[in-house]
């Protein structure tokens, strides 16, 4: 467009993004986040000799991959323009009851179903109160935050569901074609997020609802449908979330996955999908979820004390994101993010 | 130093009405110190009120204070937070009422009692049976873990103490010193990144149980046994160390025993209800210990009933 | 009356239609009948209930009693999906459009094709169907562009395409040319009488009458939620709708009072800036209405932002009263005294939250500020909102009333009251009788008239041809983000406008 | 074809079609005062529920606990109307309440006190610069000074919290925790004087209005003059001067600080805000429900607590609560508006289009 010439203008079409280049440009959303996650990695391969060795670096995918599970699904959701708060307690929840079924001597696919549909249904719950009662996603899915808690501790009576079942155990610990299960479903869950967001009526409407409400409704979407449909997968991804951390620890407890809820939205919103709503970024959902990783990863094998980890983990996900916003160079549009 | 206790209703064998702050009923450990408070004051005939803390340090106070309102005639707390007794404690004082803390710490305050798990000595008993068992184990490594509970947690930080020093002395180096904040998830990440960044290391002590159960599944995840490859060492007895002993998921655990702490402080409260001076281990500081004691698969049966 | 019109029987009938919202009647017994193959014209003042009726029709407000007959049958739409699912197209006043999705997708919204299997979008076919109907339009929009990215006229081309590609056996428009510059309202028309030839019933609504005179069969005439009238369009004339919707004769549009020039208050010196504007010098004196024409795009908004400091100067200077202006911000720009009104009502100009009162008060809130604490003074605030509600003729219920609730063309004029509220010497105005009825368009250009002839300079942007020849003194065109023309006195004609922006040149005229 | 209606002159009917007095309506009424109206209801029934409630010493137990959070929502108020929010006020105030503790020992009340309000203006600042200088998005800014603001809390008390020493519990700083003017505890005496001034900040002065201005249209308010950075440094400087004065309120009462003090603060102090009909799409709020909300989430969890409602069952009851609530209001807009097919999706959304 800079190179117009001068004189006689005919009526231009603006805004010459094609939806290829505009893919391009998501990626170049995501792109700056490779920048300090490249950064991050290259400072520890350097101060660390364990660093970049495959054992190490795989644990940091699977650590991403259990997180970016219920990160995914938070994209969604976060790209409707809401969140969900409840997820860490839906964590407990389910694993709480899969734990109880298996102990009751249930078939683990059995018990691992339990907990999802489970999961699903708090996800039902969030849906059901926000669309059917109007109450704002943020009190109604706090409220279920603090229900559900209490749930998992009356389920459990406080106590620790202890298993010992190799097959739950598969679901981290499996190796199909020798790739650590946890990104095997990481990588699944992410070309169908990608698929659903891009290229179905479904994400589209999601994204939709996001961009502006209002017009959806005119529009005639089934608003209160997508949305309803969104909690249930989130919900669902909550109790993926639960059956894995039981699976890791081969418990169910209602203590399980206190503040997890910030760390799925965390991942999300470092990822460059805004807390506006409108669009949804999943490969930003991945790098932030390995970005993450990798800073705690890091400051494990350099032994940092507690007190310092924090003050890295936060300084760092400022300067990621400073770093981002500088690239971008867009002054208002940053400000104007929540 | 610390006042007369008032006698309100605490003539001898008279009923009295015995308050209980509690950390938080959503940790075993305090369920248990829970029922052996609760089942002793029943015991006696006295009157249970109880007030959960939540974990709130805010609630611990507000919600102390105000059980000093509603006629108690002792107060026994098992403080979330013990430099935030004292504000509790003067105003018992303040009341006549006499402070019993069960665990975790006094603030420095005047409280009239104590009771205290030797958590040092806990840490120690660790160490000493790590070194043992790595020997047993014929593992030549010198390189430990220890995984701590969350930097606020300063009663427990006593517990790593206790078992750096042995263990140092014992000839071995702790690679690794992460906090795992109490909880379970976070445990099993820090083993899982200790690992990578040590995958020799010859044993790991996390300062509770709930941490150390953790550690030893990532262990196992890890392809390696928290047994014979790696000493696994936790502390608390809770039931699911207990299991994981049995099932080789862990080496050892030293084991308190909250409902015994439970019942002592109803002891020790009457007593301070009835004027009487408790016999103190530490006088100046007025603690009574409990006694911490080491659970393997040979003396497992002793605690499991 | 056009035989075919005459014969057929009501496609759509509404009878006794009423509107409560809290505190206000919008709409109070109306009814209306529109045929198959008819344009149906529905005209009155800002707040007459005009959208509210469509809204109506779309399933977007729930009337409070009435009967509305589709085809004949009950027609009784509680959702917008309802209307949709009947055939009713809507293109409401204010936009509904997703400013994060494509063009496209915008289009397509709720009816995108995909394949059978793997449900995935087909994204070629929905940029054919754009291209399609924007070749109908006359107009080059690029299907796969995000909306956010699309100036007002194009996003209301998108809405446009939307309701046409959705087809329908009604198409309802509420003021679709608003935002249109001459020749896409020309080919609109076009596309409007084609409807009418394929049998729909169209649903037109306008403050532009030579429009309703072209296209419509019938003419609606609303005045404070009531039906005035329903004439025949070629029984009737202008004069005649304009008495019946304001009850009054209306002065002719376009009076420009010329008033002797001053001295230069804005001058602009090699300005570029944006993504367009190249190299433009210009001058606007005290007294005087200096116009920018040019076709959507040619840097008119760039231009006016950049004087108000919403944009910076990549080179060149401008001069206020013959001091530096080097706005950084539209901050500094209101301490330098320019008022400006935006032309997008919706997304930059109300603050919808906030009642009318307030919006009015932004632009001089220091000069509402009373006592040793400085505290704004509520007298003063009402004292605002009393002068402009009265200047302007606002309509609300209240000076508490939220400005979101106010019709269309209330809104504009409360913010027409604010980027006069500061007195400076320099008004910027961008399309300021936007969606402003027939009669408050009359006030709002004798306001002009009143306020040059007190010696403010006016910088007026309009893609109203005629408002711009009428209301400019002297007019600069753009194009390309440059000037093209300067035309003054006689050359200020309709012809060298659209000469100078479509071929950057005036029309040849005799030596 | 004729009009039937008689021609009269303009200028008579400059109030529009039946506009006859411009009263609030009931929804806007609730808006405002839903709350509040709850929360009444709750002390009304709360004689029934638990006798012992309505007693002076549990009154002043309930207003001197609840103080702290509720100085801190009144700042995020402001947060929340202007479209945003801070997450580190947890890490904020303990950062705050270490240095007030530092400072009394070393110099006594007044000491703590300028302690307290400096430490907490500094941590708004940082994260003003944050969102403001660096352009890091408010959500991640905040998030990331949590863990920083805990961590420096943590390690300037390492070995050790910091407390009050015990042999100052009569001193003059400790009244300010404990004692009561007038029968009233002086934490909520605070927490009144801080909403009074709040108040007046956000009606009566330009800096308010922009607030919300910028909170209801980024856009249309820079165009009306405000400036983005200042808004926003503003907003972010008074939560930090809230939590400073917060936790004069709270280390007073608790005697000692850390980095751990009030893990989750942040979602504590949002909710109530959002509790009290603050629109978290911002330009939309009121302190009065923000008020009223933080009491009702006090007075609630006292009635629960002093029925020996386990820890467990008290959250189940809470969130039924909270979600009945908002389900009271989100209901009556859904149903009962006049005039408009759900008004509560399409009012919200007509925000989300404006912040966009
Ligand atoms: N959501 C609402 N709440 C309250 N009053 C409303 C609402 N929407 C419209 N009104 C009122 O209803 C009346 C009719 O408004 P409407 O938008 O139908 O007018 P209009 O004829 O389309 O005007 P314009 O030409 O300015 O667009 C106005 O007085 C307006 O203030
Ligand atoms: N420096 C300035 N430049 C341009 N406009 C300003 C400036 N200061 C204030 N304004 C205008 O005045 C109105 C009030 O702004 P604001 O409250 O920020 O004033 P202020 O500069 O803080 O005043 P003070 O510091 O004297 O209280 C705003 O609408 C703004 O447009
Ligand atoms: O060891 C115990 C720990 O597990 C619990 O969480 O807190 C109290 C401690 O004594
Ligand atoms: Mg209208
Ligand atoms: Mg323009």
């Amino acid at each position: 467009m800079s190179g117009q010439s001068p004189g006689p203008a005919p009526a231009e079409a603006r805004g010459t993004r094609r939806a290829p280049a505009d893919r391009v440009r998501q990626a170049l959303v995501a792109a700056p986040l490779a920048v300090p996650l490249l950064l991050v990695c290259l400072v520890l391969t350097l101060a660390t000799d364990r660093f970049l060795t495959t054992g190490n670096l795989e644990n940091v995918l699977v650590a991403a991959s259990i997180v970016a599970l219920p990160g995914l699904a938070m994209t969604l959701c976060i790209a409707m323009g809401e969140f969900d708060l409840s997820v860490g307690s839906t964590v407990a929840l389910t694993g709480a009851v899969t734990c109880t079924w298996l102990v009751d001597g249930r078939p683990t696919l059995v018990a691992v179903v339990a907990g999802l549909v489970v999961g699903a249904a708090v996800g039902l719950a969030n849906g059901l109160v926000i669309t059917k009662l109007g109450v704002t996603p943020f009190i109604a899915t706090l409220a279920t935050l603090v229900i559900v808690r209490g749930l998992s501790l009356v389920y459990t009576d406080g106590r620790d569901v202890i298993v010992n079942d190799e097959a739950l155990k598969y679901l981290v610990a499996g190796r199909p074609l020798g790739v650590p299960m946890p990104i095997v479903l990481a990588v699944l869950a992410a070309v169908l997020a990608w698929w659903t967001v891009n290229r179905t009526r479904f994400g589209r409407w999601v994204c939709a609802i996001g961009s502006n409400r209002e017009a959806a409704v005119i529009s005639g979407l089934p608003v209160d449908r997508i949305r309803i449909a969104v909690y249930v997968l989130v919900g669902l991804a909550g109790g993926v979330w639960g059956v894995l951390i039981s699976s890791q620890l081969q418990k169910g407890s209602g203590q399980l996955g206190a503040g997890f809820e910030l760390d799925a939205i965390t991942v999300v919103v470092i990822g460059g999908t805004s807390l506006l709503g409108g669009s949804a970024s999943v490969i930003g959902t991945l790098l932030g979820a390995i970005l993450i990783e990798t800073i705690r990863n890091g400051l494990n094998l350099l032994n940092t004390p507690a007190a310092y980890q924090r003050i890295s983990v936060g300084l760092l996900l400022v300067a990621a994101l400073a770093v981002q916003a500088i690239r971008r160079k867009a002054p208002t549009e940053a400000l104007d993010d929540v | 130093e610390s006042e007369e206790p008032a006698t309100s209703g605490a003539d001898d064998g008279e009923a009295l009405t015995v308050g209980f702050s509690v950390y938080d009923m959503q940790f075993e450990f305090f369920q248990e110190m829970e029922r052996g408070t609760r089942e002793a004051a029943e015991e006696k005939g006295w009157e249970f009120v109880l007030h959960d803390q939540r974990s709130d340090e805010n609630e611990m106070v507000t919600g102390a204070q105000a059980l000093l309102d509603q006629n108690i005639d002792v107060l026994i707390i098992s403080p979330v937070n013990p430099e935030a007794l004292g504000p509790i404690v003067n105003k018992a004082q303040e009341m006549g009422i006499p402070v019993v803390v069960d665990d975790i710490g006094g603030g420095g305050t005047p409280y009239d009692a104590i009771v205290i798990s030797d958590n040092e000595d806990g840490g120690v008993q660790a160490a000493e049976y790590m070194a043992a068992q790595i020997e047993a184990n014929g593992v030549t490594s010198r390189k430990v873990v220890s995984i701590t509970c969350e930097p606020s947690a300063f009663y427990a930080a006593r517990r790593n103490e206790g078992f750096r020093t042995a263990i140092e002395a014992a000839g071995y180096e702790v690679v690794t010193e992460l906090s795992g904040n109490s909880r379970a998830e976070d445990a099993y990440d820090i083993m899982n990144d200790a690992l990578a960044r040590d995958p020799d290391v010859a044993g790991v002590f996390a300062c509770n149980d709930p941490m150390a159960v953790a550690a030893g599944n990532a262990i196992i995840d890890a392809g390696m046994d928290p047994v014979n490859d790696i000493v696994t060492v936790g502390l608390n007895g809770d039931p699911e160390a207990l299991t994981a002993i049995e099932s080789g998921g862990l080496s050892a655990t030293v084991a308190q025993d909250p409902a015994g702490m439970g019942a002592l402080t109803v002891d020790l409260a009457e007593q301070l209800a009835n004027g009487e001076t408790p016999d103190f281990d530490n006088e100046a500081e007025r603690e009574v210990y409990q006694e911490v004691t080491l659970v393997t698969s040979e003396n497992l049966a002793d605690f499991t009933n | 009356m056009d035989g075919a019109t005459a014969k057929s029987s009501p496609l759509l009938e509404v009878v006794g239609l009423t509107v409560d919202f809290p505190g206000v009647r919008a709409l109070d017994g109306v009814h209306l009948d529109v045929r198959p193959g008819e344009v149906h014209a529905i005209v009155g003042e800002n707040g007459a209930g005009k959208s509210t009726l469509l809204k109506v029709l779309g399933g977007v407000n729930t009337p409070s009693a009435g009967s509305l007959t589709l085809g004949g049958e009950p027609f009784r739409p509680h959702r917008p999906h309802d209307a949709i699912a009947a055939g009713i197209a809507v293109i409401y006043q204010e936009f509904n459009l997703f400013p994060d999705l494509s063009v496209a997708e915008n289009v397509y919204v709720g009816r995108e094709p995909h394949g059978r299997l793997t449900r995935g979008l087909d994204y070629a076919r929905m940029r054919r169907g754009c291209r399609e109907i924007f070749d109908v339009l006359g107009v080059r929009i690029d299907p796969d562009a995000r909306v956010r990215d699309l100036a007002v006229s194009e996003q209301q081309l998108v809405e446009i395409a939307k309701a046409l590609s959705v087809g329908g056996r009604v198409i309802v428009m509420d003021e679709p040319t608003a935002a249109l510059a001459r020749t896409e309202v020309r080919r609109l028309l076009d596309v409007v009488r084609r409807l009418r030839q394929e049998g729909k019933a169209v649903i037109y609504v306008s403050h532009h009458l030579e429009e309703v005179f072209e296209v419509a069969d019938r003419a609606t005439v609303l005045r404070d939620g009531r039906h005035v009238a329903t004439e025949v369009i070629t029984e009737t004339t202008e004069d005649d709708l304009v008495r019946l919707m304001v009850g009054r004769d209306v002065e002719s549009v376009f009076h420009r009072e010329s008033t002797d020039e001053g001295a230069v208050v804005l001058a602009l010196d090699g300005v570029s800036a944006g993504r367009h504007l190249r190299d433009v010098d210009l001058e606007v004196r005290a007294g005087e209405v200096l116009g920018i024409g040019g076709v959507a795009g040619a840097g008119q908004t760039e231009l006016t932002q950049a004087v108000f400091g919403a944009i910076g100067l990549k080179s060149g200077g401008m001069r206020l009263d013959g001091h530096d202006h080097a706005p950084s911000s539209p901050r500094d720009a209101i301490a330098a005294g320019v008022g400006f009104l935006h032309e997008d009502r919706k997304a930059a100009g109300i603050l919808p939250d906030l009642s009318v009162l307030q919006n009015l008060g932004m632009s001089v809130l220091r000069r509402l500020r009373t006592g040793p604490l400085r505290l704004l003074s509520p007298a003063a605030e009402r004292g605002v909102y009393r002068e402009y509600s009265d200047r302007l003729r606002i309509k609300a219920s209240g000076a508490d009333q939220l400005i979101s609730q106010l019709s269309g063309g209330n809104q504009q004029k409360v913010l027409l009251g604010r980027a006069l509220a500061p007195g400076g010497r320099l008004l910027v105005l961008n399309e300021p009788t936007r969606g402003v009825d027939i009669g408050a368009k009359a006030e709002i250009h004798q306001l002009v008239n009143e306020l040059t002839a007190a010696g403010v300079a006016v910088l007026l942007v309009s893609s109203d041809l005629l408002e711009l020849l009428g209301m400019s003194d002297r007019i600069v065109v753009l194009a390309g983000g440059r000037v093209v023309g300067r035309l003054e006195g006689a050359d200020r004609t309709e012809e060298n406008v659209i000469a100078c922006a479509t071929m950057g040149r005036k029309i040849a005229v005799d030596a | 074809m004729t009009s039937d209606t008689v021609l009269r002159p303009s200028g008579a009917d400059q109030g529009g079609p039946r506009r006859s007095r411009p009263r609030p309506t009931l929804g806007r009424l609730w808006e405002t005062w839903g709350i509040t109206v709850v929360l009444i209801a709750l002390l009304a029934l709360s004689p029934l529920i638990a006798p012992d409630f309505l007693t002076q010493a549990n009154l002043q137990s309930v207003l001197r606990e609840s103080a702290y959070l509720g100085i801190v929502a009144a700042g995020m108020t402001f947060a929340i109307m202007n479209g945003t929010f801070d997450l580190s006020v947890g890490g904020q105030l303990a950062l705050v309440s270490v240095a007030t503790l530092a400072g009394f020992s070393a110099g006594g009340t007044l000491l703590a006190v300028a302690a307290a309000v400096a430490t907490g203006v500094g941590c708004g600042l940082v994260n003003g610069a944050l969102v403001t200088a660096l352009r890091v998005p408010p959500f991640v800014a905040t998030l990331g000074m949590l863990f920083v603001f805990r961590g420096i809390a943590y390690i300037f008390t390492q070995d050790g919290p910091k407390t009050l020493p015990y042999d100052q519990a009569d001193s003059s700083f400790v009244k300010i925790g404990s004692l009561n003017l007038a029968g009233i505890p002086v934490p909520f005496v605070i927490m009144l004087a801080v909403y009074a001034a709040a108040w007046v900040v956000l009606r009566r002065t330009t800096t308010g209005r922009q607030v919300v201005a910028f909170g209801s249209s980024p856009e249309a308010a820079r165009f009306c003059g405000v400036s983005a950075t200042r808004v926003r440094l503003f907003v972010f400087t008074l939560v930090g001067l809230c939590v400073g004065i917060a936790a004069l309120t709270y280390v007073t009462r608790v005697w000692t600080a850390d980095g751990s003090a009030q893990d989750g603060f942040e979602l504590s102090v949002i909710t109530v805000v959002v509790l009290g009909g603050t629109s978290l799409k911002g330009g939309k709020g009121t302190l009065i429900g923000t008020f009223s909300a933080v009491l009702l989430v006090a007075v609630l969890n006292d009635i629960l607590v002093s029925q020996g409602v386990g820890a467990s069952y008290q959250r189940i009851v809470l969130g039924t609560v909270l979600i009945t609530a908002l389900a009271i209001d989100g209901l009556r807009t859904r149903f009962a508006a006049p005039g408009s097919f759900r008004r509560a999706v399409l009012r919200r959304s007509t925000e989300v289009r404006s912040s966009s």
